[in-house]
């Protein structure tokens, strides 16, 4: 245990302050967090800062520590954050347990886009309307997705993967939301789903959300992110513009593999 | 037959959702063939399918020429055909040692031995080969840690090194590289390669291009529980079909 | 057992004694200083109290489970005794028994201290509660217990172990039949002896032309009780529908009452005692049977065995419900009353039945050691064999020698209409005299076994 | 036919004692995952209430008892009877049933508090140590219980309009034998009644939607913002008030002791496994299935047959569908299977 | 800590049996030296021992362990009411009948897992249970227990010309007397050979994967292994186990009644088994030592016996600290009892055995001494038993 202390603060020490081109203070910002499932330690010091309104692409390999680094910033049980501060619009979510972060405004929209069973698709985005604050009305979410409004009394489990994510980015909307964190969302879909999936992420973007997005499919993300994040073993190692991944085949190849 | 696996007409549906198509999929003996597509496509379904987990709708899969399908899980291993799991599949309470030893005593005891009054003490013979296995995948020092506590890319090669101590003839890995970091993947880039010399048929899920292209003889890309093309890694290198849904750039770019 | 090839036998037994002799010796050298068998009167025996001050006795009531209460109770009326028997008190029904040996300064000078333990109404616990009383303790007697599973159990080991039983409340016709032990003595009177004096009640009361339904609790205690009412019922010319076990502490009986209601049935005989007793009692006065007119008759319920506390679980149904008790606080003789005047001075409340025969045992045993002038049991066992006495409540009364069952008048009683105090739930319908209720020793077989072990 | 008839009515009775008593512990289950061996315990209690208030009502001035002679002895007379007469008699004969009002918010609270003072805390401790802890707590729950109250069972009779039986047979035209206690009609319609509102409440309510939707997937209602722990709190006070009710009603039908909760005890697990972990209509179904079977068993017709069999018939059962149906029968995968 | 084993078999058991040989003498103290007792001790570690073996190494929650316990006890009545007195042929023959009604009853519960699992063996030893109590009365005597009797047959003890004596005979073992101390030294025996199986048990390549089948069974198939059988060979054992302890019971004690089936009796040994610690060697026989001795000495307390422990107290104070405990002993032990499942369940998870380990290295800690190896904690929980 003293061990990995010694680390914790050797890390601390090395990071640099974290760019922060822009707006100043930083809408969001993650500083050095350190997350563990159970004795595993997954996320190790991240650290980065997010302007409002950019669309930000977190990219790294498969077991790279994308998700748990979400799933931390979402403040779900597990994993757990043993050391960091995170804060998003001069609240510190890092004080907060997961319906805390939600109600500040922090939305994760899950990998396996987790809609809940025995619930209608309507009842789905009741559950969202419950705590405040609420975002868009059912009607307008029913007005942007009309193949929901179709199988509103539908149990949600029932639709196909594309509707299922629908919903699930439907259901980040009905909250009134300042940080989306977008996990997977073409995972397992269909390319014409995907493309779907793709216009509806482009329009979240011109309302202006603050939005992260974890995609296998790098370069899809890449083309919706005016920014991008590598994280290798659980650390950032890279922070530039999309287009600077895109252009550099060597970085793709060593942490993308791609 | 110098085929070690061929995959036939494999179906599988969950609930309406095929995730799997009509599969065909010959696997030569002694070589690394790579199944790459992308997440969702069916890759783990499939390995499923060949190790017992799911049980196919429709088609066979002939193991040395054993249809598998309907065989318990525990027989199919004791044919010859192991799987490293994805998602680390341990022995969290038991220690690194333990943990491959277990995979060892599998091998040497058969599907159930009642041994209750054998030292475990005593069997050093098994204790140098997990040690040996251990240091393969480079963990010997942590042998007395419990698995559960190491990190993910840790487990993965633990999760290898005991599927590598049964020896099999067919080593099915999903991922094996995944939650490791550029240095640690080079290592088992090349452990990998060094049991290609031994001889033993491995089966690749991967995706990083880097270490499929550095392994693998021939590859299948899966997309929407379809086998979409196969190939030598150059003709997969060079498939618009693959690009386009592999590497998700749409035909109208 | 006839000898063909006595020598061979004997030297085997020879072998078998020498070696359990050496056993003993290597394998416990503690043996011998726990169990000192050192006596007095050049007779040893388990726990002899030699030259000390006290002498102990070990109650083994039940004091968790469903006669707790009733254990409780029984505990109340050791108290007592011990303390009447150390000369403490008002004496209580010293002042009455006849004949009586006893002076009131303990037993044979030696003052009378007591250890208690839990039976939790189960076999094993009681005998690990007795044995610990015997082995730990150093008790010379044990007495009490709320079940006949209890008593037949503990009084094997008893038995086995030397020291004297006298078993506590026991209704089975066993506990003094195929079970009995010459080391057990009961006060309880016992299931054929309810149905005897329930007999001449039934029938005045119900008349001869009646047809009964038993609800039974599926143990040895409720078969036998049904099957002594039954032949007493028969004997009066009545019918017996059906006789259905129940299961014990079934809590919910109504699947067993309901198909009492169309069999024809106009009496209900209910073989359960303590939670089983009062649940299907309550019950079956739910379902309507007490206001219910069958074959032209009034439907009636008999409860035979009965007992003040579960009286008062079962609170108003237990009105105008006949049954017999062994004893009850209301009888106007001498010796219930300076108990019941005792008891209630120094608790507050009357004694129940079981108190009552807790107290008496305690007292006999205790005049029986005076009278045979030592503690070795062989010789107290002989002095209560065959003991008559008076004074106890329920007249004149006889430990009888050759099943160690004690005779003496049954009450027939009835759930109170209107009780004159929260107390008053019996009345005492008729006082069967012994004469009535007596059987041949013999009847319920079994053997007594030796006096010395 | 009408023996039949009547046994079906019986089955009925105790399935719905049975439901009751299950309905709470698989809630219990299903949301907070916790196996509460102190479920029991807490039927108990609520029969308790039903034994206090009686108390409370019958709260009596100690008169010399000049009945007896023997040494001084009291009586009581109730100060309701004492101040109103025949009215106060009135009120204390309503006793189980104004009861109830007592029992709801009382059982809430010792839900509430049982929840965040000791059940909180175990969540994420082994299936083992909730039971021993939950089995510790009943335990000492009961002792409680036995110093206040005594060990002897403590009549709790229902009012006397409703004391008696209903003749059904003549209502309905059948047979004049057919008739059945109303307090189990009651019971039965009471029984029906909660389970109804608790799925109602499930079904219909926003809360109830929340507790569904937390019972499915608990992490995701979280991640909506709404503060699970806090509902399945409340979640665990309604189960302790459904327990705590169904233990109200039996009063007049098992006259309440410390040890009953202990004798439910098995049979409610039985009963919610039967029916599937993690299943509210798979509780209420096993519960009424196993109270007809019961019934039936002890019919002596069929005792005649397989002596014994009622008293094996709920864990004979149990077997049976246990391995015919591996989740019993509306239990969903991986709830409670390692 | 653990390259298989650093952990010497032999020194275990020689402390171990030490420690329970020598139990009379240390048990003295606080009360608890009496052949009764010290033989419930030791009977109940055997069960609890083999009941770890299941539940402890496979994790399997077994709801039904008492009806084990039952059938060996009934045997053993049986084989002496119609063999012979002798002890042997009862413990075996107990064994075995247990062993076999195990197989049976684990074939068929072992088809499920978790919490169906032990409502399976529950509802097995429930049925057992009630058949034994009423039904089957012919063959268990019912409610009153199955006792010997003067004229059972006793073949083999006639064919030897084994003389009938006056009162029942007693069991014994070729001639010495199984009741007293002897019976305690024949079970105490019996358990140190119950640990060492057990111990070689844990230590053994079965034991391990009977582990690994705890922390992932799924894994287990894949690795290639059958784990049905694995399961079903703990379930045997640990039942063999419990018909051995009920066959010992019979024999320091020649009765058997239908209660010790009940599940009540099979909740007992669960907690005992996790009060004391699930899956170490040792904490199993804390639990029983704890239950044991509550049930025994504490329920015996008194107010009177109360106030000769603490009479060392000034008069006023011995009256509050009496009129405080009081509550607590008698027939209030059941509440310290529950208390006490509550405390230790809360402040130490893992049980008794996890607060000794604690404790252990605690103070080896303030000792100095860093290496902490797990032998001495059998050694340290050897002293408690």
């Amino acid at each position: 245990m003293s061990d990995r202390l010694i680390d914790e603060i050797k890390v601390r020490d090395r990071v640099k302050p974290v760019l922060n081109q822009g707006s100043s203070p930083s809408f969001f910002s993650c500083w050095d967090m350190h997350s563990y499932y159970g004795e595993s330690y997954i996320v190790q010091g991240v650290s980065f800062d997010i302007r409002e309104g950019e669309v930000v692409a977190l990219l790294g390999r498969n077991g790279a520590g994308k998700t748990s680094t979400l799933r931390s910033i979402a403040r779900v049980d597990s994993p757990q954050v043993t050391h960091g501060e995170i804060w998003l619009d001069h609240k510190p979510l890092h004080k907060m347990a997961a319906h805390d972060a939600a109600m500040n405004g922090v939305a994760l929209v899950p990998e396996d886009r987790r809609i809940i069973a025995g619930l209608t698709v309507e009842e789905n985005l009741q559950l969202a309307q419950i705590a405040p604050p609420i975002g868009w009305t059912i009607e307008r979410i029913y007005e942007h997705f009309p193949r929901l409004a179709e199988r509103r009394n539908q149990m949600g489990t029932t639709l196909s993967g594309g509707e299922q994510q629908m919903l699930a980015v439907a259901r980040a909307l009905a909250r009134d939301i300042k940080l989306l964190l977008l996990d997977e969302p073409y995972e397992g879909l269909a390319p014409v789903i995907v493309q779907e999936i793709a216009n509806i992420v482009d329009s979240i973007k011109k309302y202006g959300i603050t939005t992260i997005i974890v995609e296998q499919n790098a370069v899809a993300a890449l083309r919706l992110a005016d920014r991008a994040l590598i994280l290798d073993m659980g650390n950032i190692v890279f922070d530039g513009t999309a287009q600077e991944v895109l252009d550099n085949e060597e970085l793709r190849h060593e942490y993308l593999a791609i | 037959m110098s085929y070690i696996l061929n995959i036939e007409g494999v179906n599988k549906t969950f609930g309406g959702l095929h995730a799997l198509t009509d599969i065909q999929l010959k696997i030569e003996k002694g070589t690394t063939h790579a199944i790459i597509g992308p997440n969702g496509a069916g890759k783990s379904t499939l390995l499923n399918c060949c190790i017992g987990r799911l049980i196919p709708d429709s088609g066979t899969v002939n193991f040395n020429g054993h249809n598998m399908i309907g065989m318990q899980p525990h027989d199919i291993n004791h044919a010859g055909m192991v799987r490293v799991f994805q998602t680390p599949e341990i022995f969290p309470e038991l220690t690194l040692l333990q943990n491959v030893i277990i995979p060892a005593l599998a091998k040497r005891d058969g599907t159930f031995k009642f041994n209750p009054f054998r030292s475990l003490a005593k069997e050093t013979e098994l204790e140098d080969q997990a040690m040996a296995a251990l240091a393969d995948v480079g963990l010997e020092k942590y042998y007395d840690q419990h698995a559960g506590s190491i990190s993910r890319g840790d487990k993965r090669r633990l999760e290898l090194a005991m599927g590598l101590i049964q020896q099999p003839s067919l080593l099915l890995l999903d991922e094996p590289t995944a939650g490791m970091a550029r240095h640690d993947t080079n290592k088992t880039i090349d452990l990998l390669k060094k049991i290609k010399e031994r001889g033993m048929t491995k089966v690749i899920i991967e995706h990083d291009m880097h270490v499929v292209f550095s392994l693998a003889d021939k590859i299948s890309v899966l997309a929407q529980g379809c086998i979409i093309a196969t190939g030598t890694p150059d003709e997969i290198r060079n498939s618009a079909k693959v690009k386009e849904a592999y590497l998700g750039e749409s035909e109208d770019e | 057992m006839s000898t063909k090839d006595k020598s061979k036998d004997e030297s085997r037994r020879d072998f078998l004694k020498a070696t359990a002799a050496t056993g003993i010796a290597a394998s416990s050298p503690m043996f011998f200083v726990k169990d000192a068998y050192a006596g007095s009167h050049n007779m040893p025996f388990r726990n002899n109290p030699g030259s000390a001050k006290s002498v102990k006795f070990g109650f083994n009531v039940p004091q968790s489970g469903a006669y707790a209460d009733e254990g409780a109770d029984e505990l109340r009326a050791y108290k007592l005794a011990v303390k009447h028997l150390n000369g403490e008190g008002d004496g209580g029904m010293m002042n009455t028994m006849k004949p009586m040996s006893l002076k009131g300064n303990g037993i044979l000078g030696k003052k009378v201290e007591y250890v208690t333990g839990d039976t939790q109404t189960k076999s094993d616990a009681a005998r690990a509660s007795a044995k610990r009383m015997i082995e730990k303790d150093g008790v010379l007697m044990i007495t009490g217990g709320s079940s006949s599973g209890v008593a037949v159990a503990v009084q094997g080991l008893c038995q086995e172990m030397g020291v004297i039983f006298m078993a506590g409340l026991t209704h089975s016709n066993d506990t003094t039949g195929k079970d009995k032990r010459r080391y057990g003595f009961r006060h309880f009177f016992n299931a054929y002896m309810s149905g005897r004096a329930l007999g001449p009640v039934l029938k005045k009361e119900m008349g001869t032309d009646r047809k009964a339904y038993h609800l039974t609790a599926d143990y040895t205690w409720g078969w036998t009780q049904e099957e002594s009412i039954k032949n007493t019922t028969e004997e009066l010319g009545w019918q017996t529908t059906a006789a259905v076990k129940t299961p014990v502490g079934a809590g919910d009986f109504s699947q067993y009452i309901t198909p009492i209601l169309n069999s024809g049935a106009d009496v209900l005989i209910l073989n359960h005692y303590g939670k089983d007793m009062i649940n299907s009692l309550t019950q079956a006065v739910q379902f309507g049977l007490r206001d219910k007119q069958v074959n032209g008759k009034q439907f009636e319920i008999v409860v035979p065995l009965f007992s003040r506390l579960m009286a008062q679980g079962a609170g108003d149904n237990i009105k105008g419900i006949l049954g017999t008790t062994n004893w009850n606080w209301s009888l106007k003789d001498k010796g219930s009353q300076a108990f019941v005047k005792s008891f209630g001075a120094e608790y507050g409340f009357p004694p129940s039945q079981a108190a009552h025969t807790c107290y008496v045992q305690a007292l006999l045993y205790a005049n029986a050691c005076e009278q045979a002038g030592t503690f070795y049991p062989p010789q107290v066992i002989k002095a209560l064999e065959g003991f008559n006495f008076d004074g106890m409540g329920n007249g004149p009364t006889e430990y009888r020698a050759e099943d160690h069952q004690c005779f003496k008048d049954v009450l027939v009683v009835r759930g109170n209409q209107n009780p004159s105090s929260q107390f008053d739930l019996l009345e005492i319908v008729q006082e069967v005299p012994r004469s009535q209720v007596e059987y041949p020793a013999s009847m319920f077989g079994g053997e007594l076994g030796p006096y010395v072990v | 036919m009408d023996a039949i008839l009547i046994q079906i009515l019986n089955g009925l009775d105790k399935g719905g004692a049975y439901a009751l008593i299950a309905l709470g512990l698989t809630l219990t289950f299903g949301t907070l995952g916790v196996v509460n061996f102190a479920h029991g315990a807490l039927f108990m209690l609520g029969a308790f209430c039903a034994v206090s208030v009686q108390q409370l009502l019958t709260l009596s001035k100690s008169v010399k008892d000049e009945s007896i002679t023997f040494f001084d002895a009291y009586k009581d007379q109730p100060y309701l009877e004492i101040w109103w007469g025949d009215t106060g008699t009135a009120i204390i004969d309503y006793a189980v049933p104004i009861s109830i009002l007592f029992a709801i918010p009382i059982m809430l609270l010792i839900g509430v508090a049982m929840e965040r003072g000791l059940i909180k805390h175990f969540y994420k401790r082994s299936h083992a140590e909730q039971i021993l802890v939950t089995f510790g707590f009943a335990i000492v729950v009961q002792e409680i219980i036995k110093a206040f109250y005594g060990a002897n069972p403590i009549p709790t009779p229902a009012p006397d309009i409703v004391s008696g039986s209903a003749a059904i047979g003549a209502m309905l035209g059948l047979s004049e034998s057919l008739v059945y206690p109303w307090w189990r009609l009651i019971y039965l319609l009471f029984a029906g009644v909660v389970i109804f509102a608790v799925f109602a409440f499930l079904k219909y309510t926003t809360f109830g939607m929340v507790v569904r939707a937390g019972m499915a997937d608990r992490e995701t209602v979280s991640l909506l913002g709404i503060n699970v722990e806090r509902r399945f709190t409340i979640v665990f006070g309604i189960a302790t008030v459904v327990a705590g009710l169904a233990g109200v009603m039996y009063a007049p039908i098992l006259p309440p002791d410390y040890h009953m909760g202990m004798d439910f005890l098995v049979l409610s697990f039985v009963v919610v496994v039967v029916g599937g972990m993690g299943s509210l209509g798979g509780a209420v179904a096993a519960g009424f299935l196993l109270g007809i079977l019961q019934s039936f068993a002890s019919m002596n017709e069929i005792k005649s047959i397989f002596p014994g069999i009622d008293q094996i018939i709920i864990y004979l059962v149990a077997v049976v569908i246990l391995l015919v149906r591996p989740r019993g029968l509306m239990g969903r995968e991986g709830v409670m299977e390692d | 800590m653990m390259k298989i084993s650093l952990q010497n078999n032999a020194v275990v058991m020689l402390i171990f049996s030490a420690v329970v040989l020598t139990a009379p003498l240390w048990l003295a103290p606080i009360g608890a030296d009496y052949p009764d007792l010290l033989q419930k001790f030791a009977i109940f570690g055997i069960f609890a021992i083999g009941f770890n073996i299941l539940f402890g190494l496979t994790g399997y929650l077994s709801f039904g362990h008492a009806a084990f316990l039952g059938i060996g006890s009934y045997t053993a009545v049986w084989s002496f009411k119609l063999f012979t007195m002798n002890v042997l042929p009862a413990v075996i023959l107990g064994t075995i009948m247990a062993g076999v009604f195990a197989l049976a009853i684990g074939y068929i519960s072992l088809r499920r897992s978790g919490i169906y699992f032990s409502i399976l063996t529950l509802a097995f030893a429930q049925m057992s249970y009630s058949l034994a109590y009423s039904v089957l009365t012919p063959i268990t005597n019912g409610e009153t227990g199955l006792q010997l009797t003067m004229n059972d047959a006793r073949v083999i003890d006639s064919l030897f010309g084994v003389e009938a004596e006056a009162g029942l005979p007693s069991t014994n073992l070729f001639g010495q007397v199984m009741s007293g101390y002897s019976g305690f030294y024949f079970c105490a025996v019996i358990l140190i050979i119950g640990f060492y199986v057990s111990l070689k048990i844990f230590r053994s390549p079965f034991g391990l994967k009977l582990t690994a089948i705890k922390s992932n069974q799924t894994r287990m198939k894949y690795t290639g292994f059958n784990t049905r059988p694995y399961l079903l060979s703990a379930f045997v054992i640990s039942g063999m186990y419990a018909g051995l302890a009920g066959a010992l019971m019979s024999i320091t004690d020649p009765l058997a009644g239908a209660e010790r089936m009940q599940w009540t009796a099979s909740g007992e040994v669960v907690l005992m088994t996790i009060l004391g610690g699930v899956g170490t060697l040792i904490g199993p026989l804390l639990g029983v030592g704890i239950i044991k001795y509550f049930e025994n000495i504490f329920s015996a307390m008194n107010p009177s016996a109360l106030h000769e422990i603490f009479n060392f107290l000034p008069l006023w104070l011995e009256n509050i600290v009496v009129g405080i405990t009081r509550h607590f002993v008698g027939d209030g032990w059941h509440l310290t009892l529950g208390a006490m499942f509550m405390l230790v369940v809360i402040f130490l998870p893992g049980g008794v055995m996890e607060g000794i380990t604690k404790l252990f290295n605690y103070i080896k800690k303030k000792l100095g001494l860093n290496r902490v190896d797990s032998e001495d904690h059998v050694s340290e929980g050897g002293d408690r038993k």
